[in-house]
């Protein structure tokens, strides 16, 4: 188990950083939300993991998975969903502002800024 | 039991959500608040900063758990100095970003500057690591929106690179979280300290890459090379005075290194031996190179001023990477003065802007209000390039002391001393385009959007600059409270003791320590 | 008076009962707490959503339509079993989809939207579209011989007692 | 015959077996296609699919504490359906 | 026999029929080779196949004594959320052509996916996405 | 007068001018004369004192940690400095308010004067080196000022940056000197070093210390090879040439060589490098200096020269040396700066510079002419002036010093220097002054009124009286060059005296200008030879040094930052998987202390899907549309993931936030292309598949070897685990950490949300304010749109689905506590209800109908959990302190109250606050111009559009 997890981890890992790597904005951000898939379960493993064994408490049962990783997932989600939105958002902005979504600078566009600018 | 540590944080945070609440359609009551805000997070940094000064450690829990089961924040000489320094900055560059109207050419601006301070603070303050990963996103998504702030073409894109590249360092910081709890089962850094100096010498794979991330994470803040790429066109694009306030960034970064790798990763620490000691040195040494060689080869002023905001930090991270007490103060002596000279500088390149039009490095008829923006220039220009007789010199001698015995002074000092060079004629040659060269033109080609800039913001930038003066006039207090700092971090039996002995709700002391 | 207020107060009294209950099911035990906290929320929520649900059908009976959901309960076990027999022994090439357009008399919105409903999750028919004026639903069977029976069942098994329901 | 609880690990380890098949056939038409449609079923059906292993999870485990997840997927694992497909009709999901 | 072992059998047989409908639903996306008739199979067959699933959930919370109705409102929602899900399919097939074009609707004029807002008459349907 | 304050007077005094441009020139350059007289007196008080032989020191504590402390001495060296700073300062202002045009900004001018001249005095007066150092670089800022004086002039300008570049390089190299030196002896106080000469003569880094600082002296002294800057920056009005470039700065090299003779000196490393360097400076200005056309070239050319003497000198290493030394010093400021003075003299009256264009001005201008003749005079040597006495013991020294064991080549350079220095003097003189009166100068020539010539008229006081009577200077050169020696070596006993005999100097010395008086007859073939003869051009190779730097700085700089955020990232996350497998390998590994779990075929499914769909991502990303829903299939099996290893909480968080995202992400690909072109080589997909490989064994490593291992000790989740219920009154032990063990995570995060939302609508308002609005309004579609915007199956159902969603939602946070759920997902989850509504019937028609402003809830959210916070303070807890009790109201059960709820209560309003705000933004960008609202719930309604007849019987609500 330990290893179906960690190679999943890992190939989330991968293809996040392949897809960072691409070049227009949208493939970019679906990298990072890989990236964020995988450092999501990679931050859930710290605690180990545990089969049938849900932190909430009940009588009797003392088999429980660590609950902090899941608290600091679970924040970990929520800020990255936050951040997601507004990548995408800024993202957005650059696109409609240039009709460009390169996530690259381009030669002609940074004169034409310049130009632009004032 | 005293709230006033939290008082830094909560201030700001509640102060934001009010803005946005009660004043969100009136500008006028947002600078009277957000002034208002932080002329008491002044106050009360200082007050914090006098408390911590007899090197007393001042404990806050959270929700009443004691560490390292719950969250706490701990105030001792370098955090204080580190929330004071922050307060002091964000009201002048409040001052300015009213003066100069910046904070009224698009939403919000008032309700993020407050959230960034809060997130700042809180990565000052804090005793936890994940609760420092939580405030450092509250300080990047804050500086995302006043980065973007006003919009425009090129300060969007600019404002998409910066994003991903944070995203990716947040990404970095989760892995890092990760495998710190993985190995040691604490996320607290006191109780992580006494944890990780239980590992045996059998078993180090885990924690030398949890030290290495963690590293590499908050080098990304510090603008590290090759880390740094994020900084150059994000600083540049961003409005002048979130530029200033960003000035404080890359410090947290620094902060979190010296936090860090004092207290959990020191440098005798058998497990981590032979990590950052390799390669963070000649990172900072290339850091200085590309920054200050980045002064020279800017064809901006605003990309000269980032560049030389990377090479400051170098000369920061350089220091810090000898890790020695001489070192550490060294560095924090530095820091203070790249904070104030890297935002008088983009404060006073914004003044260009405005008297100008532009800021491109070419010549351009005389600039509306010259005088007065040439000497700003002149004294930011000195600071930075570490000219005598301000703090950027007195930095560079500290840096160059501290750095005798190293084995790689050599390095250092030629590294230092040719980069000084480097962004001595690159300084030179802006201000000789913008001040002298201008003067050889008439005023008939010049931009029209050209205007005289107004008396707050010079009043903003003046303050600056004062503070810059009383920086190196009170140098030998200032080093001598830094060395003071610097003698606490190397000496943290008495903060993890303050930490992992205070009981809480719930739970004594551990015993054994 | 007492009716407007009623009114106010209880925008779509069915709508409340219906959460009351599924409020019930929620805590998996009965009790009377629960029950007048059901209740309260079924005031509760529907009042303060009611601008997004701005007209009701003037009529409704529960109990006939009570009666129609054994009756299309029925029918989707019965049809589950046919499209899996469809699915298992039916080759591609043999199979004999059609579109059907099954003519309306049914125009409020509540009583068609069931009605396509009831179409999709019943015997090998998915309601696919409404004409643009709302006359006619498009319906598309997997597997016929003989479309035209298939309309002149939804008419008769389902839109017949619909009609009823709503009127 | 075969005793109770035999047949009912077996009828579970069938079950899941038989999800896990779903699951991944259903992945094929998602990756085959060839229209868009098809993928949106494909991934209507995955979620429904999920929310059964979820169910048999709750029976293996004998544990309760699934049924939230449950109700969730059951009530909103439409909405993406209904976005994705709003997309490829309107292009503003919201309008 | 006990209360239990009927239970137990119960739960094994509708874990059976339910994971049987859920592949064969499966089986028929997999198997027609056209976009409306791969609709049919799982909307229907799949809803019923979870359908049995929850029988067998809700029977075996019987057998192990904590008594459970909250799969009746999985059910519920199922049920009522599987039309909309295969009604915007099929709105998304017909507006892609990716099927047999419907005959037109007797008294109206078109059906009401096809009625293309007057902006984008130039745009061609399937050229895109 | 207290030397704090000689120093510090020139530098407060230096804002006096610059305030006071409005009162007049007058006023300006009297209160700088002021200033500068008031420093003279206040040096000159001090007098008694340093001829007594005693030191003058003053002391405050600046940085004591370092060693920097405003430590300040006089002694007769620091005296004779000063006086000369000071003195000839005074006479450079006189001269300068008449110099200076009206349209000069004469405040400016005087203020940089000021800021040089307390910088000059503090390098003399300075007793440690660092704060040497301070001044000897505010030297070369001030002095960059002053050359630049003039912005206008682009010969200004360069020659400014060229002698800031040139002096400040030799600065930074004497800073690294100096704290070798001081790390040496373990001071900076030059006091204390000058006790040290044998403890740094024998450290190993002596060399080292002493190439640097000398490379610090040599540059602002312009020895060779750096002397190349000082004629570039005569493009500084005469006032500064004369002051700066004669007098005083560029001798601060040779003051500081003066000042560490006693520890530096004496070895055979300084005697080669320091007499070889002067020797040569010597020979090769004196050359230069006789080709040049410029008056005011020779005379920097000249003054180079001079300066090269006075190094050689010093570089003997003798004390007679260094007596010659102090003496020419003395006698070159004197005649040097009156030199000065006339050729600005000349250049103001005649307008121009050129040596060509004069000649006979002997009788326009006879005191110009008697006082240029006197000070040339003398500096070529001619006895009965001051120059000849220096020069003769210059010679003296010369001829008994041998330089790579060959005895004449000191005394021959010697001769030669003296011979082309006493050539350019006799040219100066004859081609200037004498010969007949031209017509054609640029402007008629006159003797300038008194201001002018008074100056360098007073310099000849000296010139003359030193000259005719040596004797005169004798006790004060003595006592400035013991200071010299310290305690090195004793002063010689050498008279000064015009006549020493017979001896070989004399011979040079009439060699020298009998030599020089023949060279200027042949001057004509000799200048025609020279601009023939091929040299280096000192400024060319420097400009094309400087532009090289700055070619390779731009090159580097530029290239490397040029905006490619995938280089950059590529870059980054090389450095961090080397980095980060650097420490993964040179670490230890022991064996698994954790059992290896068995996996069955549901995860085995599962992970087939998640690596199928994320296959499916990185292959067809470009179909970007499939790669949403590819996504939310890895966000659904990460989900399962989650519920199979007893996560429910984060399932349903995962799964909730997945279906925004998917919500948001088709907002916005709604404005962006659907597909992302094949742009990229296969060369650099197969770079970025390799990095990514490597990352993903990065990661799959670390996960997996922690996976088999315990935490080094317990974690601190057993203490939650076991005081969850009993102290924060939950048993979702997920839930109470999240709003109590770290609920200040919780406030920060919910703080995240908000101001992401916050973000995404001023973004959102900048856009719709500038020229995207246009854009927008007048934007196409990318893609055919279906009829039928608010399908009515989707509209009905949606009433009755969305009030349940919100009952969940509801039922979810209330049970958060204890049992999966919380503020946050059902935050999550009342907003997606919301959404629902929105996609429905549309954005218009649902959010006309909204009765709570989004940032209302947001702030309201926030606020809540604040001050929540707060509220513990009021029973003396801290911030977030949880409570919570049971309470019984019939006809309810028993219930908890806990102000975590309330907590939560603030998350959950925040969330939706900020999901909402969120998506909004979003769509208010697609809303165009041209679309009208939408009336109706719903596009097709029969019932509305043909009636029943009981239609009447409608109840109409709301709106
Ligand atoms: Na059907
Ligand atoms: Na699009």
């Amino acid at each position: 188990m330990e290893f179906l997890v960690a190679s999943a981890i890992g190939i989330l890992t991968a293809g996040g950083i392949y897809l960072v790597l691409r070049l227009r904005t949208f493939p970019v951000i679906l990298g990072i939300s890989l990236l964020t898939y995988a450092v999501n379960v990679f931050l859930f493993t710290s605690g180990r993991l545990t089969i049938a064994g849900a932190p909430i408490l009940r009588d009797g049962v003392t088999h429980y998975a660590d609950p902090l990783p899941q608290a600091l997932v679970l924040t970990a989600i929520v800020i990255s969903f936050g951040m997601t939105a507004v990548v995408v958002m800024i993202g957005l902005g650059a696109f409609l502002g240039s009709n460009d979504d390169h996530v690259d600078d381009q030669p002609e566009t940074e004169t034409a800024d310049a130009e632009g600018r004032s | 039991m005293s709230h006033w540590i939290i008082a830094p944080i909560v201030l700001p945070a509640l102060l934001a959500p009010f803005i946005v609440l009660a004043a969100r359609y009136h500008i006028g009551i947002q600078r009277a608040l957000s002034l208002a805000g932080v002329v008491a997070l002044v106050v009360i940094a200082t007050a914090l900063a006098l408390q911590a000064s007899d090197g007393t450690i001042t404990l806050y829990r959270l929700s009443d758990w004691a560490a390292p089961f719950g969250i706490v924040l701990v105030a001792d000489a370098l955090s204080t100095l580190m929330v004071l320094l922050t307060s002091v900055l964000a009201l002048f560059v409040l001052l300015y970003a009213i003066g100069s109207g910046w904070d009224n050419r698009g939403r919000h601006f008032h309700a993020l500057f407050q959230f960034q301070l809060m997130g700042i603070i809180g990565a000052f303050l804090t005793g936890d690591l994940f609760n420092l990963f939580v405030f450092f996103e509250v300080l990047l998504i804050a500086s995302y929106g006043l980065m973007i702030h006003a919009g425009g073409n090129a300060r969007m894109r600019a404002g998409v690179q910066y994003v991903l590249f944070n995203l990716i360092g947040s990404t970095l910081f989760l892995f890092a979280l990760g495998a710190i709890y993985a190995e040691t089962g604490t996320l607290n850094m006191a109780d992580l300290a006494q944890r990780v100096a239980l590992i045996g010498p059998e078993e180090t794979v885990g924690i030398r890459v949890a030290a290495v991330l963690l590293l590499l994470v908050f080098a990304i803040k510090a603008a590290l090379v090759p880390l740094h790429f994020w900084l150059p066109s994000s600083y540049a694009e961003a409005p002048a005075p979130v530029a200033a306030l960003f000035a404080i960034m890359t410090k947290v970064g620094a902060y979190a290194i010296i936090r860090v790798y004092t207290l959990i990763f020191p440098p005798e620490l058998a497990a981590t031996q032979g990590l950052h000691d390799l390669w963070l040195l000649p990172a900072a040494l290339v850091s200085v190179a590309i920054g200050m060689m980045g002064v020279l080869a800017a064809k901006k002023l605003d990309r000269l001023v980032a560049f030389a905001v990377i090479g400051s930090m170098g000369m920061v991270m350089v220091t810090l990477s000898l890790f020695t007490p001489e070192g550490i103060a060294a560095a924090l002596y530095y820091i203070i003065h790249s904070t104030l000279a890297g935002a008088a500088l983009f404060l006073i390149a914004d003044l260009v802007r405005t008297g100008r039009g532009g800021l491109d490095l070419t010549a351009q008829p005389p600039m509306a209000g010259a005088a007065l923006t040439a000497g700003f220039f002149f004294v930011g220009a000195i600071a930075m390039a570490g000219l005598p007789p301000l703090s950027g010199f007195l930095g560079k001698l500290l840096v160059l002391n501290a750095s005798f015995s190293a084995p790689q002074a050599a390095w250092i000092w030629g590294v230092v001393l040719v980069s000084s060079l480097v962004s001595i004629l690159g300084f030179a040659r802006a201000g000789s385009i913008l001040f002298w060269k201008a003067e050889s033109l008439t005023l008939e080609e010049a931009d029209p959007s050209r205007s005289v800039p107004r008396p707050l913001s010079y009043v903003a930038v003046g303050g600056l600059i004062v503070l810059l003066a009383a920086h190196t006039v009170f140098a030998g207090q200032m080093h001598g409270y830094t060395s003071k700092i610097a003698g606490q971090l190397f000496d943290p039996a008495p903060y993890m003791l303050k930490v992992l002995d205070t009981p809480g709700k719930l739970s004594q002391p551990k015993e054994g320590h | 008076m007492l009716g407007r207020a009623f009114r106010w107060l209880m925008p779509h009294p069915f709508l409340t009962l219906l959460l009351a209950v599924v409020w019930i099911v929620l805590q998996n035990e009965f009790s009377a707490g629960m029950a007048v906290f059901g209740v309260i929320l079924g005031i509760l929520i529907p009042w303060g959503t009611s601008a997004w649900w701005p007209d009701t059908p003037h009529r409704f009976r529960l109990f006939k339509m009570i009666r129609y959901s054994f009756l299309v309960m029925w029918d989707i076990m019965v049809a589950n079993v046919q499209v899996a027999w469809i699915v298992l022994t039916v080759p591609n090439p043999k199979l004999k989809p059609a579109w059907i357009v099954v003519p309306l008399d049914l125009l409020e919105p509540e009583a068609i939207t069931m009605l396509a409903g009831t179409i999709t999750l019943t015997p090998g028919t998915v309601s696919a579209d409404l004409s643009d004026e709302g006359h006619s639903l498009l319906v598309h069977v997997l597997h016929t011989e003989d479309p035209d029976a298939v309309r002149d069942d939804i008419k008769s098994r389902y839109e017949a007692r619909l009609k009823e329901i709503f009127s | 015959m075969m005793s109770a609880p035999d047949l009912m690990s077996l009828a579970l380890s069938i079950a899941f077996i038989s999800l896990a098949v779903a699951q991944l056939m259903c992945m094929i038409r998602l990756v085959l296609g060839p229209s868009t449609g098809d993928r949106i079923l494909a991934l209507d059906t995955m979620v429904i699919n999920a929310l059964g292993l979820v169910i048999l999870l709750g029976i293996h485990q004998g544990v309760r504490i699934y049924f939230e997840v449950s109700l969730l997927i059951a009530m909103l694992g439409f909405v993406s359906t209904v976005a994705l497909a709003r997309f490829i009709l309107r292009g503003d999901i919201i309008e | 026999m006990t209360f239990e072992v009927i239970g137990t059998y119960a739960t094994a047989i509708f874990l059976l029929i339910g994971s049987g409908f859920a592949l064969v639903g499966v089986l028929g996306l997999l198997k027609f080779n056209d976009s409306m008739t791969r609709l049919h199979a799982p909307t229907k067959v799949g809803t019923v196949g979870i359908g049995a699933l929850l029988l067998a959930s809700m029977t075996y919370s019987y057998v192990s004594g904590a008594p459970s109705m909250h799969e009746l409102l999985i059910m519920a929602f199922l049920f009522v959320t599987a039309p909309i899900s295969a009604n915007f399919i099929a709105k998304v097939n017909i507006h892609l052509r990716t099927c047999e074009t419907p005959p037109a609707p007797p008294r109206d004029d078109t059906w009401s996916t096809l009625k293309a807002p007057e902006d984008d008459q130039d745009l061609d349907p399937a050229s895109d996405t | 007068m207290s030397l704090f304050f000689i120093v510090l007077l020139p530098f407060l005094g230096a804002l006096l001018p610059g305030l006071m441009n409005s009162a007049g020139r007058a006023a300006v350059a009297g209160v700088t004369f002021t200033v500068s007289l008031a420093a003279f007196v206040g040096l000159l008080t001090n007098l008694p004192t340093v001829l007594a032989g005693e030191v003058v020191t003053a002391r405050i504590d600046w940085m004591p940690l370092l060693g920097l402390n405003f430590t300040l001495m006089l002694d007769s060296l620091g005296f004779f400095f000063a006086m000369l700073i000071l003195g000839i300062g005074l006479l450079v202002i006189a001269y300068a308010r008449h110099y200076l045009s009206r349209d000069d900004n004469m405040g400016e001018f005087f203020t940089y004067l000021l800021l040089f001249q307390g910088a000059m005095v503090g390098i003399v007066l300075s007793d440690n080196i660092l704060l040497l150092l301070v001044f000897w670089e505010l030297t070369s800022l001030s002095s960059f000022l002053l050359i630049g004086y003039w912005k206008h002039l682009p010969a200004g300008r360069q020659g400014a940056r060229m002698a800031l570049t040139v002096t400040g390089m030799g600065g930074l190299a004497m800073i690294a000197g100096m704290l070798i030196l001081g790390q040496i002896v373990g001071s900076y106080d030059l006091s204390v070093i000058l006790q040290n000469r044998d403890l740094i003569q024998a450290d190993p880094l002596y060399l080292t210390a002493l190439l640097l600082i000398l490379l610090g002296c040599f540059t602002k002294s312009a020895q060779f090879p750096f002397h190349f800057w000082l004629p570039h920056a005569m493009a500084a009005p005469t006032p500064v040439s004369a002051y700066l470039h004669s007098a005083t700065m560029v001798k601060a090299g040779i003051f500081l060589m003066a000042r560490m003779w006693p520890v530096l000196s004496g070895t055979p490393e300084w005697f080669m490098i320091v007499t070889t360097a002067g020797l040569i400076t010597m020979v090769l200005g004196a050359v230069i200096a006789l080709f040049k056309h410029d008056l005011k070239a020779l005379l920097a050319f000249s003054t180079v020269s001079h300066l090269g003497l006075i190094t050689m000198l010093l570089g003997t290493g003798t004390a007679f040396g260094a007596m010659a030394a102090v003496f020419h010093i003395l006698n070159h400021a004197t005649f040097k700066a009156a030199l000065f003075m006339s050729a600005g003299i000349v250049d103001h009256e005649a307008h121009t510079r050129d040596i060509r264009r004069l000649g006979g001005l002997r009788k326009l201008m006879p005191v110009t002419f008697t006082i240029a003749t006197l000070a040339a005079l003398s500096m070529a040597g001619i006895p009965l002036l001051n120059g000849f006495l220096s020069k003769e013991m210059m010679l003296e020294e010369a001829y008994g010093t041998a330089l790579f064991g060959v005895p004449w080549l000191v005394p021959a350079l010697a001769t030669v220097g003296s011979l082309f220095s006493a050539a350019y003097c006799f040219r100066l003189i004859g081609h200037v002054f004498l010969g007949p009166v031209r017509d054609d100068y640029p402007a008629t020539p006159h003797d300038p009124p008194a201001g002018l010539w008074l100056p360098p008229a007073l310099l000849m006081i000296p010139v003359v009286l030193i000259g005719v009577a040596p004797f005169l200077a004798e006790p004060f050169v003595k006592l400035v060059t013991a200071s010299v020696l310290g305690e090195a070596a004793d002063v010689p006993k050498a008279y000064f005296k015009i006549w020493h005999g017979l001896v070989p100097a004399l011979y040079m010395s009439i060699a020298a200008v009998v030599g020089g008086l023949l060279l200027l007859a042949v001057f004509n073939p000799a200048l025609r030879f020279w601009e023939a003869a091929p040299r280096p051009e000192a400024k060319t190779i420097f400009e094309a040094v400087v532009e090289a730097v700055a070619s390779l700085a731009q090159k580097i700089i530029l290239p490397l930052h040029n905006g490619a955020f995938s280089r950059y990232a590529a870059i980054g996350t090389v450095a961090i998987i080397a980095a980060g497998s650097h420490a993964f390998v040179t670490g230890t590994v022991s064996a698994p202390t954790r059992e290896m779990q068995s996996v069955g075929p549901v995860p085995i499914a599962g992970w087939l899907m998640l690596i199928a769909a994320t296959g499916g991502m990185v292959f067809m990303h470009r179909n970007r549309l499939l790669s949403l829903i590819l996504i939310g299939i890895v966000g659904l099996m990460v989900s399962i993931g989650f519920v199979f290893f007893s996560a429910p909480d984060l399932a349903m968080t995962q799964f909730t936030v997945e279906v925004v995202t998917i919500i948001l992400m088709l907002l916005a690909l709604n404005f962006l292309p659907n597909k992302t072109p094949v742009e990229s080589s296969l060369l650099r997909r197969l770079r970025d598949a390799v990095v990514a490989i490597a990352g993903g064994l990065a990661t799959f490593g670390l996960a997996y070897h922690y996976l088999l291992r315990d935490a080094v000790a317990t974690p601190i989740s057993e203490f939650h685990l076991a005081n969850s219920y009993k102290g924060g009154g939950g048993t979702n032990v997920v839930n109470v950490i999240l709003v109590d063990f770290r609920g200040f995570d919780t406030y920060g995060e919910i703080i995240v949300l908000g101001i992401a939302a916050l973000l995404i609508y001023a973004l959102t308002e900048t856009l719709l304010d500038g020229p995207v609005r246009a854009r927008l309004l007048n934007r196409k579609p990318d893609q055919p749109r279906a009829g039928d915007m608010h399908p009515m199956m989707m509209v009905v159902l949606t009433r009755v689905i969305m009030p349940l969603v919100l009952l969940v939602g509801f039922y979810i946070f209330l049970r958060g506590h204890n049992e999966p759920g919380g503020g946050f997902i059902a935050g999550l989850i009342v907003s997606i209800a919301v959404v629902m509504q929105y996609m429905a019937s549309g954005f218009s028609w649902a959010s006309a109908r909204l009765r709570y402003p989004y940032h209302g809830v947001i702030g309201a959210g926030v606020l809540i959990a604040g001050l929540t916070g707060i509220g513990s303070w009021f029973v003396g807890k801290p911030f977030l302190t949880s409570d919570f009790t049971y309470v019984r109201i019939p006809p309810f059960e028993k219930f908890e109250l806990a102000t975590a709820a309330l907590f939560d209560l603030g998350v959950f309003l925040a969330v939706v606050g900020a999901v909402m705000l969120s998506l909004e933004s979003f769509s208010r960008l697609a809303r165009r111009a041209h679309v009208p609202d939408t009336e109706h719930p719903m596009d097709i309604d029969p019932s509305r559009d043909d009636p029943p007849a009981e239609k009447a019987g409608y109840a109409k609500e709301g709106v």
